[in-house]
């Protein structure tokens, strides 16, 4: 167990082995890779979308406990959900980490990174996911919207 | 005790040296008694290596330092702290945009300085000059060694790229009409860097309001510690400037083949940064936050103006800086006829006054004035009418003495 | 109480917390109290600004900074304190070099570091190739970290201008054998600069004997403060060196067409240079300076081959540099399959261990230890047995707890 | 009188005031110009010499009174002396100024600038002028010695 250190219960440790979404796409929408360079934790995010909803994502995560299990999270529970949604979800573990607010009733699961709010340094590791999906979904919606014959619809390349 | 006895009580070293008087803050100011203590207190209680380690005195030397970013963000009131870089001083800030502004222009563009600027704010544009080929232009100063702004507009051209300025001469204590300058310099789409070294022990700064793009300033004299300064700059601006120095904390990865940079701040504070003195400074400037300032620049006037008053009966004595009507910092200089100022500021030294005499890093601005050196007294919310009495006392002695 | 004990009783901030195991001194050491005890003298008692003010006060001031020059030569065994240039850390002092040498190397010139450099001893490198057209060429490692000194003369030749290696890796804690690298160097007319920043903390140097030309390290390093470092470089080769930043001090005269420079060490120290620190760096260096070294050495390397037998027990734990038997210093970096760095420094911490857990701003190293981060013990003069036990038990129990 | 500041003597007054030396040499054999640039002080320093002696010498001093003071001794005394005399006058200028050694019996007049032992900011002031009549006889030694036909003589150019 964790001796104490509520930092790493077993949910988090669970949620970082099972490494949902772990991989890559055949054809993704787009992408998006973010680093953190002060301590070289790396999220590969990719995503499908399909009518400003994600379809499928797949992400290749080197980092911390915190950081894949954010990333696994994100792999098994962001289908379907559009970019307001996964917005709402970045700043809702924002709030939980800086603020220890409540985890919103959509998204329980952030409850497992209130333990991080004790530790300023690791709020990065566990937002690093969420903000390479936010990247990834809104550089796909821009380019849809360029690239689409009209605003309604999208075809993928 | 009066205000200033209070004020003075705070500051350890005029409290243990009661019959100095110290009239070179311009050089450097007195440390207040709490920059000091945070300076103490950071490195007994978390001094660490910021950088996001993740032990637990890690965490609070990163907690600090973040802190002390935003505490420099809310005295110069500009939009984030994340456009604070901390720097070694004023100099270090200078050259910094020198090199990351100055990578950016091109043969033939132009920077226009004026000649009442410090050599900090000189020579690194002299050398960026021979650097990169761009032309360096002089705004020249007026007889009392004020900027000339009715020169601005034939100065500028569509090729001006930054006008880089004083706040405040730190020999003449003139202050620059900062609004006039941006005005002018953003018509032709300059930049406009201005040089708050003599600024910030006079007050907490709104550079929001003053709509300029860089500022750089030093902590020693803002009643902070020694070894740190700051560039603020625009946040869009910072953004597309390239790092200055390399090396740890400023890079995103770095790779045999190349290397690829952090955002700002970071990007542009190569290394371990001055921790303990950015808490310092911070501590020193949060202190100034909270004091009442129309008041304290009401007495810093009328301190300023009874001493030049009292210099001019000085036979033989000229001031070099605008008269006492003026709207003027606390700073004066002033040339005794037939006196070397090393001489004067000997004999004054003699009778508890600390004065400074030689060419305050500003030869440009002494040649216009027609001298190699000078005497100046420099005033800070310390100082008091006993002060001002002393000095001009003192410096009727020094002529007796070297007559 | 034990020599540790009487030892650690002098630094303020290990006193202060005696269930502490600090173990991350190769990032920043902790201050010696006699340093903090010099800057908070020399803010209350002498703080002025240098560069020859005539009153009392800037007397102390100059007399205090000449003397923690003299300090600094002594602990580092040079010809003459004014081959020191005092900067605001070893990363400005690398930085210095790459841009005063720098200037004097042509396209085509070579400059030689190795995949063991810092970023601070790698990039500024980096940004010289893109700046002047020079080729960069890179002395690899063995498979434990070391200089492949085997590799070095066929990566030497006629046009090699400079090579640049650290003294002792900040990760594997290697060593560098110098007098090797110089003597190859030398051989073909290449300088030598040596980033000591790892060094210091384990005592005076000798640069005379290792026959460099450049010599680089910080303050907080070495048991004094923050935001102070010193470049130290041969007095025929500094002369022969343009400046770097331009400011206040290290001119002879500016005028509106053209300035000179002053004499070496001024001629790089543009700006009000960090005084109080480098007295408080003089203090921790003549503290350093009194203490009986080939004892804490022996002890020092005691300590870390105890550690790394300790440490090599915990299955899955990989050694990232030479084995115990090796040269080397009291720095132990490890890997732990399947485990994350900051995820087992962050367990470390909740047991009273502050190690760092990170790429240590050496990613071409990890790079070729195959691996994105590491964990890092470091040990200084004031660790005991107490917490080399401590650490295998926490590396222990983070291994249970992350598992 | 100097009101308890024994730096300023009428000795060192007056011999400032005097200005021997001052001005400059229709053919000097040699000059050299010395500024202290944390202060700008500078002195100019003519010599012409006669068998490696000051046969005449002139200086143009812009400084305090320490450096117009030492300037007015040197026009006042040094003609006669060769490069050693010089650099001995010097060295026991410094150690005067450094260590508050006695002023030499060839220069009783340097006793004046003891009181400056307690400034060291302004020592090099005092020094300046010596330091510049050094550097201008040392070249026009070295210069003389490689443009002349032998070593006994010279040929002024
Ligand atoms: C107007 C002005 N600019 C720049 C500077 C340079 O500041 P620092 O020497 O602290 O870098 C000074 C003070 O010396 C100054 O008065
Ligand atoms: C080997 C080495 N070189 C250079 C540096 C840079 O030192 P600083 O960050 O104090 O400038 C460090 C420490 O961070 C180091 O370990």
């Amino acid at each position: 167990m964790s001796e104490g250190l509520d930092l790493y219960q077993e949910s988090i440790k669970q949620m970082a082995a099972a490494a949902h979404g772990h991989g890559q796409l055949a054809s993704p929408d787009g992408e998006a890779k973010l680093n953190n360079p002060l301590c070289g934790d790396r999220v590969h995010m990719q995503v499908a979308l399909q009518g400003g909803r994600i379809a499928a994502l797949a992400h290749q995560t080197r980092g911390c406990l915190l950081c894949r299990a954010a990333a696994s999270l994100l792999g098994a529970r962001a289908a379907g959900l559009d970019a307001a949604a996964i917005d709402a979800a970045t700043n809702a573990l924002e709030a939980l980490l800086q603020e220890q607010a409540a985890a919103p009733p959509e998204w329980p699961e952030l409850a497992m990174f209130r333990p991080a709010h004790a530790h300023p340094s690791r709020h990065k590791c566990a937002l690093l996911p969420f903000r390479a999906l936010q990247a990834a979904v809104r550089k796909t919606v821009a380019t849809q919207t360029t690239n689409s014959p009209g605003r309604t619809g999208h075809v993928r390349s | 005790m009066s205000e200033t006895d209070l004020l003075r009580a705070e500051f350890p070293l005029l409290a243990a040296n009661p019959g100095l008087h110290y009239l070179d803050s311009a050089a450097t100011a007195q440390i207040h008694r709490c920059a000091l203590d945070a300076v103490v207190r950071h490195e007994t209680g978390c001094r660490a290596n910021v950088l996001r380690g993740s032990h637990r005195l890690a965490e609070a030397a990163d907690r600090a330092y973040d802190a002390a970013r935003t505490s420099v963000a809310r005295f110069l009131n500009v939009a984030s702290a994340d456009e604070v870089v901390f720097c070694s001083g004023a100099t270090a800030a200078l050259n910094l945009v020198a090199h990351a502004f100055g990578a950016t222009l091109r043969p033939g563009d132009r920077v226009l300085v004026s000649q009442a600027e410090h050599h900090s704010n000189f020579v690194p544009w002299q050398m960026l000059r021979e650097r990169a080929g761009i032309a360096l232009d002089l705004l020249p100063v007026t007889a009392s060694g004020e900027l000339d702004l009715a020169a601005l507009p034939r100065l500028l051209s569509p090729r001006t790229r930054l006008v880089a300025v004083t706040q405040c001469s730190n020999v003449s204590g003139a202050w620059t009409d900062v609004a006039a300058v941006v005005e002018e310099a953003h018509k032709v789409g300059a930049r406009v860097l201005l040089d708050g070294a003599q600024a910030v022990q006079h007050g907490p700064q709104d550079l929001r309001a003053l709509g300029i793009d860089f500022y750089a300033f030093s902590g020693h004299k803002a009643f902070g510690p020694n070894g740190i300064g700051v560039l603020w700059a625009r946040g869009d601006l910072l953004a597309g400037l390239p790092p200055f120095l390399g090396g740890g904390g400023m890079i995103d990865e770095v790779a045999i083949e190349a290397s690829s940079w952090a955002e700002p701040p970071r990007r542009f504070e190569a290394g371990t940064p001055p921790i303990a003195q950015a808490v310092g400074l911070a501590a020193a400037l949060e202190w100034m936050g909270g004091l009442d300032w129309p008041r304290l620049r009401e007495r810093e006037e009328r301190l300023c103006a009874d001493l030049i008053d009292g210099l001019l009966a000085v036979p033989g004595l000229r001031l070099l800086g605008p008269p006492a009507s003026a709207r003027r910092a606390p700073i004066v200089s002033f040339d005794i006829a037939g006196l070397h100022p090393h001489d004067v500021c000997q004999v004054l030294d003699h009778h508890g006054l600390a004065l400074r005499g030689g060419h305050h890093c500003a030869q440009p601005l002494l040649a216009a004035f027609g001298v190699d050196a000078c005497s100046r007294a420099s005033l800070a919310l310390y100082n008091d009418e006993a002060d001002v009495a002393a000095l001009v006392e003192g410096v009727a002695a020094a002529v007796r003495t070297l007559a």
